[in-house]
């Protein structure tokens, strides 16, 4: 019973920590149709200005400081990069965010050096806040799950509920329209991708000192970010967070596991030699690989995505 | 039905959510005439024709092409069982030019399959049967142009063209001659009624001048439901029409 | 438009340039032939950029560090001067080997690197292979840090010489010291899951398995390298089944990641590791590592000032933390071999190599005949405060448990080595 | 990409006349191979030009599915790979003394590549644009971490190795030298090369083209577009396992970083580099982009930067690739228009190359101020000794590259107005 609840509490940390990690890229992925490479980048960016805030100011300034910086960034790229590329079509777009992450990774480590760099906890949030079944929860682990929802319902009510919300959904489907009603089409779009972008840069500052700041940590964070917002469907912020939540308790379901992966796949009736290579991988080790079995499986069922509307 | 229907639709019904968008349409359409459907805009007109070419799926309800069952099935095993469509919004081969747009749409035809180890200059007819059709559409001199540099009309023509070379009898076209100047639409006419042929043709058309140069049969579609088919000169005539079509076409009509 | 037009030009001289060099370093071979002072040299062929550029890079530090020394000293012989090439391999395997291709073209004999077995294995094999084939182009390969036990075990070869312990080595020292302790009796293997973890859980297992009745196994675990973002469902795992002490191979970011999160749950079990050491890991655990251990060649704490001296002038050159003391040992060796064996031949350097014994300030010391390995003493340690060297930011420093003989690593190998004619 | 890509399809589409040329283009490209190794005389020459033959191959086969088909493949690699060690293992039973011969073993790579294309196909091809890409990531990374799972068939971190002149020689040659090996893979090249043009001209490649263009229509051509991408994609993967075969002969190792996003992502950057809109484009992207990994890397520290800061260039000002760059010109040069663009792309250059000496001077300081940061030397940079812990060393650069992109502000417009200009003239000229 505790180890049921102790997966279930592991998997809803791990969930809303992707979601978190990833509501960036959904909100960019949704509004702008931009599968966005260099998310990855963006997160790093808000991790290293946060340490370099942090070491003058200290974390809660560069909560709300670094974000706005990276968003602010985030707009400048739209405004003279993606914008020009726009009219080429989606796989140009797409692959300008490609260079885009390959450039920043290098300028990265030019400005902080290659080793990480030691952005810290704050204090004020760096003691046990509860245990269950001897497994400590650090009080900064609630925070990041209380900002991840707070990013969600900030999202959600943003998106569904303002005239903002209705304008930027508007300009997705009907450019056109939106723009014969007077609104400024390129700058929603700025101001998406900008949003984007803080909201990568507001998981960098949270993520970056739970895990390391180092010029490695965007590719570290890999396509994990991409399955969630495909698995939920492009662009949906309640896809995105089921799937995050699927993938956590799945993931943590399955690291408990030592059941082989060859007895599983002879219960569903295929023939597995009892001693070949399949025979002797746990599910325990398969485990990270389960947000992409997810996704392919999840995709052959339902191509949209669990809560996507569109196809594409 | 009769041993010469072509086209045969039986009580088919198609709602988006609440929204019910055809109610019970059933026709027969006669092999080699030209049937033409009418009605105001919103009248389910271009679904109907999603429904037959197997782009939308039908709620309930039943087609038969030229006795086959063709409900459920999907476009290309529709358009295998002898059915070809045209578009309203022009959909063509944007990168490819007007010679491999027309050549890719009478491969079927020319049984090339998925062939991956034979030239496709190889098969025999199918070069001639494009060259021929590049001819009648008076697209020859624009034939390496890739389509998406075509003027206009040109794209529409190309349009038609692509549903008439892949040998369907039965041929739906919506809208042929949308957004055409009379000159243009007057040489449309013209080339379908030259390459009509025999064939089975079912018209989707607002500018009724059209309708009643080309069909034989016309059918008005309003509110999901045919509500009057028959000889142009009975529906001409029908009171239902009069008061589906209010306001100027009305006056067309008459 | 235009502009890719001058962008083009800029890249056709770049072939230009590119294409003459061979030529270029053809003739600069022969005229440095010609000249009296011989200089020796040493491809390093390891990741310079992307995401292991930072250990590649510490790697190059030592190895300038240990060249200038020899210099200095021409401890390789008379006139006889080591240079070092540089090559980034980005711990790609096809790209190591047509960087080998240069080297050989380049009139290069000695290749060092560390980063990644599978680079390793790739060189090892093409060296091997080449000098078969082109024994006038011969290479010797010395190996820093690639630990896989094949290399001098099922796939050595006479060319490659290592001068780090095999993971089964360091596990011996680290279980002999295990099984010692009375107060450790459940341990947990976690590894990362490509084959130098795949050798360690084997040799844990093998090593620390049955060796005490109330010493037992309790889990082993591995997990792809980099994937794993939280690390707090396999702690739940460990501290499920009581283990209070955890065997790993994990290094860098996972290894990071993996001790952070055993603390902040409050997890308090022993974690030996492999690769703790390294100052970036340790600055990145903070003193969630503290009790934790590592084994090691040396570390900054170990009793020997002559290497103290060495580690203070390096840490003030690069303002990095001397690390490598066994790349100092390695080029060290080299020049001991070449200046004895008159030449620098590559064979008949390898041959004086091959068998050799030596000391240094840590002890007595062997490569050993029939596998080329160097037997080394090891050390394990544990971060512990107040120590007379601490890392930078961290008040902890390495303090030694227990020390071996460099004999006492000799593991059997399945490997016998005779020179080629 | 479609302004640019748009006349070369056209041009590419089946005009009966131009058979003959691609006869001659055959035979200088192969007489070319058989001479060049001799020019290079040098083995890393040769095994530069292996790497070339490989990447091309390899990018061809990716440009099967982008360029035709318009599927962005994030996991070609995995094909790549898996006909790599498909190979392999056939050539470590041919050193335990089956009778295999080591030339023709690039055919079991087209076989494993095409085993594995299979299924993953089956996944993928159902869906298009985004998803279809998104599919083919999480296969690449299923495919990725069941690999390194899997020692026992592919060797994990180590890899297989086998060696390609352990068997008795076959006519004489035992393709231990590099000049027999590179041969061998430079005949599969051209073969693989000719074989995927041939596929681009039969139904299937045509129709490929189409469904690429617009899918839906071609449902209403008879054809399932599901069916086509998949066949193609079959045929992209056995292509992929070919090019994996060749390095696996040339290596004699076959590791996982194969297969993995790394190999996936350069594949891409070549295919886009050369440009995705013409057959030939990916060649040029494989030879241009293979120099620059194995030259840029050895002249500076910076050559990721510069090769990021290459493709971001390319996308945002040249998205037909370099061969998009050529076809625009090519029509202008044979109506002799070129010396209306000579004078005003010649103003042009010494802008660009100001720009470009101040963006590679602020790179290199960059670069060497990290490298003094933790001890080493700084070095000269363009003839001139610098200190880059001195700020007044950054003001050249940065004067360089601000008067560079002033000038290119308005100069730039000008060139590329010129060649407006001449491409009004050609349309007015050659009517069509």
């Amino acid at each position: 019973m505790e180890g049921l609840l102790l997966v279930l509490l592991n998997g809803l940390v791990y969930g809303l920590l992707l979601f978190m990690l990833s509501s960036g890229l959904t909100l960019i992925v949704g509004m702008m149709g931009v599968l966005n490479f260099a998310h990855a980048s963006f997160y790093m960016l808000g991790a290293y200005f946060a340490y370099t805030i942090s070491v003058g100011l200290g974390f809660w300034p560069a909560l709300i400081i670094a974000p706005l910086l990276v968003g602010g960034l985030g707009a400048l790229v739209e405004r003279y990069g993606l914008r020009a590329v726009h009219r080429h079509g989606k796989l140009a777009e797409l692959l300008f965010t490609v260079g885009l992450a390959f450039v920043i990774g290098e300028i990265v480590p030019l400005i902080w050096g290659r080793p990480a760099v030691p952005y810290r906890v704050p204090a004020v949030l760096d003691f046990p806040a509860f245990a269950l079944g001897g497994i400590n929860y650090q009080a900064y682990r609630l925070f990041m799950m209380g900002v991840s929802v707070a990013i969600f319902a900030g999202l959600y009510a943003a998106l569904a509920r303002t005239r903002l919300g209705l304008v930027i959904r508007a300009a997705l489907t009907h450019p056109e329209m939106v723009g014969m009603l007077g609104h400024n089409v390129p700058r929603v779009f700025t101001l998406v991708f900008g949003a984007g972008c803080a909201l990568a840069g507001l998981a960098g500052v949270i993520g970056g000192n739970v895990f390391t700041t180092s010029p490695g940590m965007a590719e570290a964070l890999g396509a994990i970010v991409f399955a969630v917002v495909i698995m939920g469907g492009l662009g949906s912020i309640p896809g995105a967070l089921l799937a995050s939540l699927a993938i956590g308790f799945i993931q943590t379901a399955s690291v408990t596991l030592d059941t082989p992966l060859g007895v599983l796949l002879g219960r569903l009736g295929m023939a597995v030699d009892p001693h070949g290579a399949l025979a002797e991988i746990t599910i325990a080790r398969a485990a990270p690989a389960v947000p992409y079995l997810l996704l392919v499986l999840v995709l052959v069922v339902h191509p949209r995505g669990l809560m996507g509307a569109r196809a594409d | 039905m009769t041993e010469n229907t072509a086209l045969a639709l039986e009580d088919l019904h198609k709602s988006f959510g609440a929204t019910a968008i055809i109610r019970g349409v059933s026709l027969d359409i006669r092999a080699g005439s030209c049937h033409a459907i009418i009605g105001p805009n919103g009248a389910g007109k271009s679904t109907l024709f999603h429904l037959i070419t197997g782009r939308l799926k039908l709620d309930r309800g039943r087609i038969r092409l030229a006795g086959h069952d063709i409900t459920g099935l999907s476009p290309h095993r529709v358009f295998r069982h002898g059915l070809a469509r045209s578009f309203q919004v022009t959909s063509l081969f944007p990168r490819l030019s007007v010679f491999e747009n027309l050549r890719v749409a009478a491969m079927w035809q020319a049984r090339c399959g998925h062939a991956y180890w034979r030239s496709v200059a190889g098969y025999p007819g199918l070069h001639g049967r494009v060259l021929d059709m590049l001819e009648n559409l008076h697209l020859t001199p624009r034939r390496n142009v890739p389509a998406a540099a075509l003027a206009y009309a040109e794209q529409r023509t190309l349009e038609i063209g692509l549903a008439l070379i892949g040998g369907a009898h039965t041929i739906l076209l919506d809208e042929p001659t949308a957004g055409m100047s009379r000159a243009e639409t007057e040489r449309a006419v013209a080339l379908l009624r030259r390459l009509a042929g025999g064939r089975t043709l079912v018209l989707i058309e607002h500018d009724l001048s059209v309708v009643f140069d080309l069909a034989d049969t016309i059918s008005v579609l309003a509110e999901g439901q045919v509500i009057a088919s028959g000889s142009p000169q009975t529906v001409r005539g029908d009171a239902a029409v009069r008061a589906a079509y209010l306001g100027t076409a009305a006056e067309d009509l008459a | 438009m235009p502009k890719i037009a001058a962008h083009l030009r800029g890249r056709s001289w770049l072939v230009v340039k590119f294409l003459a060099a061979p030529v270029f370093a053809g003739l600069l071979f022969a005229a440095t032939h010609a000249a009296a002072a011989e200089v020796v040299q040493i491809a390093y062929i390891d990741p310079l950029s992307g995401p292991f550029a930072s250990t590649g890079q510490l790697g190059e530090e030592h190895l300038r560090f240990a060249i200038d020394r020899v210099n200095a000293a021409e401890a390789a012989g008379p006139g006889r001067r080591f240079e070092l090439v540089a090559m980034d391999n980005e711990v790609n395997p096809e790209k190591s080997l047509t960087l080998l291709r240069k080297a050989i073209d380049g009139g290069i004999h000695y290749i060092t690197q560390g980063n990644g077995s599978s680079v390793a294995f790739a060189l090892s094999d093409a060296v091997a292979k080449n000098n078969r084939r082109d024994p006038t182009h011969a290479v010797v390969y010395l190996n820093y840090a690639a630990v896989d036990p094949g290399l001098t075990n099922g796939k050595c070869n006479w060319w490659h010489f290592r001068f780090d312990a095999d993971s089964d080595m360091k596990m011996k020292a680290l279980a002999s010291y295990l099984v010692g302790r009375a107060d450790i009796h459940k341990v947990y293997i976690f590894n990362p899951d490509y084959s130098f973890g795949q050798s360690v859980e084997k040799a844990a297992i093998a090593m620390i398995g049955n060796q005490r009745p109330d010493l037992t196994i309790v889990g082993a675990e591995r997990v792809p390298l980099g994937k794993v973002t939280d690390f707090t469902p396999y702690i739940a795992k460990m501290r499920a089944v009581g283990a209070d002490a955890v065997v790993t191979g994990n290094w860098g970011a996972d290894l990071t990641l993996l001790v952070k999160a055993a603390a902040d749950t409050g997890f308090n079990a022993t974690f030996f590791t492999y690769y703790l050491g390294a100052r970036e890991t340790v600055q990145a655990v903070g003193m969630a590592g503290k009790g934790d251990a590592q084994i090691s060649e040396w570390h900054e704490n170990v009793d020997a000032p002559a290497i103290d001296k060495m580690a203070a002038a390096f840490n003030a050159k690069y303002h990095e933390n001397f690390y490598y003391w066994r790349v100092v040992d390695m080029i060290d060796t080299l020049a001991a071999a070449m200046k004895e064996a008159g030449s620098t031949d590559p064979l008949k350097v390898s041959r004086v190599l091959s068998g050799m014994k030596f000391s240094t300030p840590l002890g007595a010391e062997e490569i050993r005949a029939d596998n080329h390995q160097l037997l080394q003493p090891m050390y394990i340690s544990v971060l512990a405060p107040d120590m007379p060297h601490m890392f930078p930011g961290v008040p902890l420093g390495f303090k030694t448990i227990k020390r071996f003989d460099a004999e006492a690593t000799r593991l059997p190998t399945t490997c016998s080595l005779k020179a080629p004619d | 990409m479609a302004d640019q890509a748009a006349p070369q399809t056209a041009l590419l589409a089946g005009v009966p006349g131009r058979s003959r040329a691609w006869m001659i283009w055959l035979a200088a490209t192969a007489a070319l191979a058989l001479v060049a190794p001799h020019l290079l005389a040098s083995g890393f020459g040769i095994s530069l030009l292996n790497r070339m033959a490989i990447a091309i191959v390899f990018a061809l086969s990716f440009n099967m599915l982008l360029g035709q088909g318009g599927m962005l493949d994030f996991g070609h690699a995995v094909f790549f790979g898996l006909g790599g060690f498909a190979t392999m293992h056939l050539l470590k039973l041919a050193d335990a003394g089956i009778f295999l011969p080591v030339p023709l073993l690039p055919l079991a790579g087209a076989l494993g590549g095409l085993v594995s294309a299979v299924p993953a196909g089956w996944v993928a091809t159902r869906r298009e644009g985004t998803s279809f890409a998104m599919v083919t990531l999480g296969i690449a990374e299923l495919a990725v971490a069941f690999v390194v799972m899997l020692p026992q068939w592919f060797g994990g971190e180590e890899g297989v190795s086998g060696d390609r002149s352990a068997e008795p020689a076959l006519f004489g040659f035992d393709f231990g030298a590099a000049l027999q090996i590179y041969y061998v893979i430079a005949a599969w090249a051209l073969l693989a090369a000719v074989l995927m043009w041939a596929i681009t001209r039969t139904p299937l490649g045509r129709l490929t083209n189409a469904v690429r263009d617009n899918p839906l229509r071609v449902d209403f051509l008879g054809y399932d577009p599901a069916r086509i991408r998949f066949l193609c994609f079959a045929l992209a993967g056995l292509f992929a396992g070919v090019a994996g075969g060749m390095q696996a002969l040339n290596d004699e190792i076959v590791t996982v970083s194969n297969i993995g996003s790394a190999a996936s992502g350069a594949v891409l950057l070549m295919t886009y580099i050369g440009g995705v809109g013409t057959f030939w484009g990916p060649v040029l992207g494989a030879i241009v982009v293979t120099l620059l990994q194995m030259a840029l890397g050895t002249l500076t520290d910076a050559w990721q930067l510069y090769s990021g800061l290459l493709f971001v260039f390319m996308v945002l000002w040249a998205p037909g690739g370099l061969s998009g760059i050529i076809l625009s010109h090519a029509p202008l040069l044979r109506a002799g228009l070129g010396h209306r663009l000579l004078a005003r792309y010649l103003a042009v250059v010494p802008a660009a190359l100001l720009t470009l000496a101040g963006l590679i001077g602020l790179a290199e300081m960059a670069y060497r101020l990290q490298a003094v940061r933790s001890g080493g030397a700084p070095g000269r940079l363009f003839g001139f000794a610098v200190m880059p812990t001195d700020p007044v060393a950054w003001v050249a650069p940065t004067l360089l590259l601000l008067g560079g992109l002033l000038a290119l502000r308005s100069l730039a417009p000008r060139a590329r107005a010129a060649w407006q200009e001449a491409h009004t003239l050609l349309a007015r000229g050659t009517p069509r």
